[in-house]
């Protein structure tokens, strides 16, 4: 296990602080895109259960940006000072959350990614120091998981209405959480995170642990997904070929037409349609008491 | 449900809880417009935790207020803005950093000291454990104001004599000393409001003590007692905007609520 | 101290039925024992949230509390207690209240849940 | 200012390295570290100023006019 910067190599310090970047900044923007949907939340109750899900978030943030300035980082420079496109949280979170069948069904899929991931890391990773600090952190996940898949039962059964909107949900979230997870193994030619032993496991197992979890909810919901598990294979298979276009404007997935992974990292890299409004929102406080 | 006679609050004593109750369901929600945009994340994960700390206590309060007769749907999904009565500072959304601090510390400590003085049995143990909450949200806003006072006092000053008045008329008028103050009398309250506007002053006083900052004065025409709307613990019919109203009534995502 | 105050870890505060709790009573305190708290790995009444179990004639009323008025788990909480009771044969409606007295501290754990947590390795 | 944060989870315990908060004031410090670092009921939370944290080195003595 590794304790401090000054047992590390050049490479795996960079492979470290590239790996907690995306997890710093894919912590902190959770709380943005989740912000709206919870300040409008349809009951008191909900409302104090989506609040302290923000309060999580942003604590999980503050966590990662902590351990990302002990290896030299400025904290302030990388929350408050960068530009909205230099942000390298995940794809998912530069969406706009339009519905509350859409922020408990983020809860219930994103969250889920997000705990796939740093389960891995928390169980393999050979950074002590990110070790420790993630117990707390899969602690509380565990209560957004559950505070999603309640919610997503309990619209599931209440109406045709409603329940329709949490298939809304999951028809752009479930392909997204699985871009989530990158490339596939095969097609991976930087495998640093690997090499290092920053994380454990692979994309496409993790892939495969996320719908692990993910494809049986949506079974046990009555809810349509655009995958199995095969007998045969022992895993499960995807019914469409990954990677495919998304019309980002109209959150949709065009499943016939197949695309390259440079096409989605350049989407990545371009950022999706909330990325701005959720820097601005998290970085306006600072600017305000600069001036 | 409706209680019966015997446990029944007096009128006014229901009118004072409801101003509590709907000036903490206006804490969460500047807390929560706040829980992103402070000067640095500490601060935003503390004011996410306030927030969710008045939801929580407003749940209680409208749970004594339904048992008391007041009608569940009326308290939490069909009122008009001009129907709550959370004091009036946060009637609107402050534009920045020191005056958001100012505006939420007045109205919690305000808020805080009506609610440690009631001592009715329905309050019993939890108050107290509002008190769990509120030293941290109270310890927060203090030593924020200690800081902000040294490096803007211009600001702070500013936000204290904006909000003042309106804290004032929340806390209640002056004419409410001891011998007059209808919830003592009432047996509801151990303190009178003349009595809460002092120590309330007096904090600040003592907070502000050697920084630039003069915490406004108290005058017995603030609020006019002949002006003062006892139900909604204010002068004039000044209101939360009707965006915030939609926003605490989960408007937009009414299709949601389970039945 | 306030006028609100109520005590903690109050002396001969028990959890779980009366001593001359009848066969239903103690059925519905094993029933809501198989709820966990959402949070750690202990049940609701090892927690001592559940502070009283009242019958008339079918109708079930649970006394509770919670560790933390914020409870994010507030709601789902109730719906875990109300679903778990209904199973319960003899069991009409099931209704909760919430009460802060006296306020729960972590002196009133039973000593099950101490162990429990001790192994979880988690301090409350 | 820096500060780190040191908890114990229940008496008899080590203490444990929490992690740290950024703040103006020791009053603020404190605040912070219980709002961020407070998922569990801990028997004590300590905030200690980084710059008040001295390292202890263990250095050879310069060979250097000491024989």
């Amino acid at each position: 296990m590794i304790e401090d910067v000054s047992e590390m190599t050049e490479g795996y310090k960079k492979a470290l602080k590239a790996t907690l970047k995306v997890s710093a900044d894919t912590e902190l923007m959770s709380a943005p895109a989740y912000y709206e949907m919870s300040m409008n939340a349809p009951t008191l109750d909900s409302r104090a259960s989506c609040i302290s899900v923000i309060q999580d978030e942003l604590g999980h943030g503050h966590i990662a940006y902590r351990l990302l300035e002990d290896l030299g980082e400025d904290r302030e420079e990388l929350i408050y000072e960068r530009e909205p496109h230099e942000f390298r949280n995940t794809y998912g979170f530069d969406q706009h959350l339009e519905t509350f069948a859409e922020l408990v069904s983020a809860h219930g899929m994103f969250d889920r990614a997000g705990m796939v991931l740093l389960s891995d890391i928390e169980a393999n990773t050979s950074y002590a120091p990110w070790k420790r600090a993630l117990r707390k952190v899969g602690k509380e996940e565990q209560f957004h998981l559950r505070h999603g898949e309640t919610w997503m039962r309990r619209l599931v059964n209440n109406s045709e209405k409603t329940k329709q909107r949490v298939q809304d949900a999951v028809d752009w979230m479930f392909p997204m959480g699985i871009e989530w997870f990158g490339m596939p193994d095969g097609k991976k030619h930087n495998t640093d995170q690997l090499d290092y032993r920053i994380k454990g496991k692979t994309n496409d197992e993790l892939r495969q642990e996320w719908m692990s979890h993910t494809v049986p909810l949506a079974n046990e919901l009555d809810l349509d997904v655009p995958a199995h598990f095969d007998d045969e294979a022992e895993e499960y298979v995807l019914e469409y070929d990954m990677p495919v276009a998304f019309d980002a404007d109209n959150k949709e997935w065009r499943f016939d037409e197949p695309i390259g992974w440079d096409d989605v990292l350049d989407r990545w890299r371009s950022r999706g349609p909330a990325n701005e409004k959720y820097v601005n929102m998290l970085q306006s406080g600072k600017l305000e008491v600069k001036v | 449900m409706s209680a019966d006679a015997e446990s029944r609050w007096p009128a006014v004593a229901r009118d004072y809880v409801q101003a509590i109750a709907d000036t903490k369901l206006l804490l969460g929600q500047r807390y929560g417009e706040w829980m992103l945009k402070g000067p640095n994340l500490e601060d935003d994960i503390s004011g996410a935790s306030n927030g969710q700390d008045e939801i929580g206590q407003v749940r209680q309060l409208f749970r004594l207020l339904e048992k008391q007769g007041v009608d569940r749907d009326w308290l939490e999904t069909d009122r008009e803005p001009a129907e709550y009565a959370n004091a009036q500072p946060l009637d609107e959304e402050a534009e920045a950093w020191p005056t958001f601090m100012v505006q939420v510390a007045l109205s919690d400590r305000a808020a805080w000291l009506l609610l440690d003085a009631i001592r009715h049995e329905d309050f019993t143990g939890m108050v107290q454990k509002m008190g769990e909450d509120e030293y941290f949200h109270l310890e927060h806003h203090d030593a924020r104001l200690e800081t902000l006072a040294v490096d803007q006092p211009e600001a702070v000053e500013a936000a204290l004599e904006r909000y003042f008045p309106g804290i004032l008329a929340f806390i209640g008028p002056a004419t409410y000393g001891a011998g007059e103050d209808p919830l003592v009398e009432a047996d509801f309250t151990d303190r009178a409001v003349a009595e809460i506007r002092g120590a309330f002053r007096e904090h600040y006083v003592d907070l502000f003590a050697g920084t630039d900052v003069t915490v406004p004065a108290l005058t017995d025409d603030v609020p006019d007692p002949d002006e003062w709307d006892e139900k909604r613990r204010r002068s004039g019919d000044g209101h939360i905007d009707q965006r915030v109203a939609d926003q605490l009534q989960g408007v937009t995502n009414r299709e949601y609520v389970i039945e | 101290m306030s006028a609100n105050t109520a005590g903690t870890g109050t002396a001969g505060f028990s959890i779980g039925p009366e001593e001359d709790a009848d066969e239903f009573e103690q059925e519905l305190w094993a029933t809501v024992d198989e709820v966990p708290d959402p949070h750690i790995p202990v049940s609701l009444v090892d927690m001592a949230m559940i502070y009283d179990i009242e019958v008339d004639a079918g109708e079930v009323t649970v006394t509770m509390t919670y560790p933390c008025m914020g409870c994010p788990a507030y709601d789902m909480i109730q719906d875990d207690v109300r679903a778990v009771l209904r199973t319960v044969r003899g069991v009409t409606d099931v209704t909760i209240e919430v009460t802060w007295d006296p306020v729960w501290s972590k002196d009133m754990l039973t000593d099950r849940a101490r162990e429990e947590l001790r192994d979880a390795g988690i301090g409350l | 200012m820096k500060y780190h944060v040191f908890t114990r989870n229940r008496s008899g315990d080590d203490m444990i390295h929490a992690g740290t908060v950024q703040a103006d004031s020791d009053r603020l410090a404190r605040i912070y570290a219980h709002r961020t670092y407070d998922e569990e009921d801990w028997d004590f939370m300590g905030v200690v100023r980084e710059e008040d944290l001295l390292e202890v080195n263990e250095e050879p003595i310069s060979s250097r006019g000491v024989a």
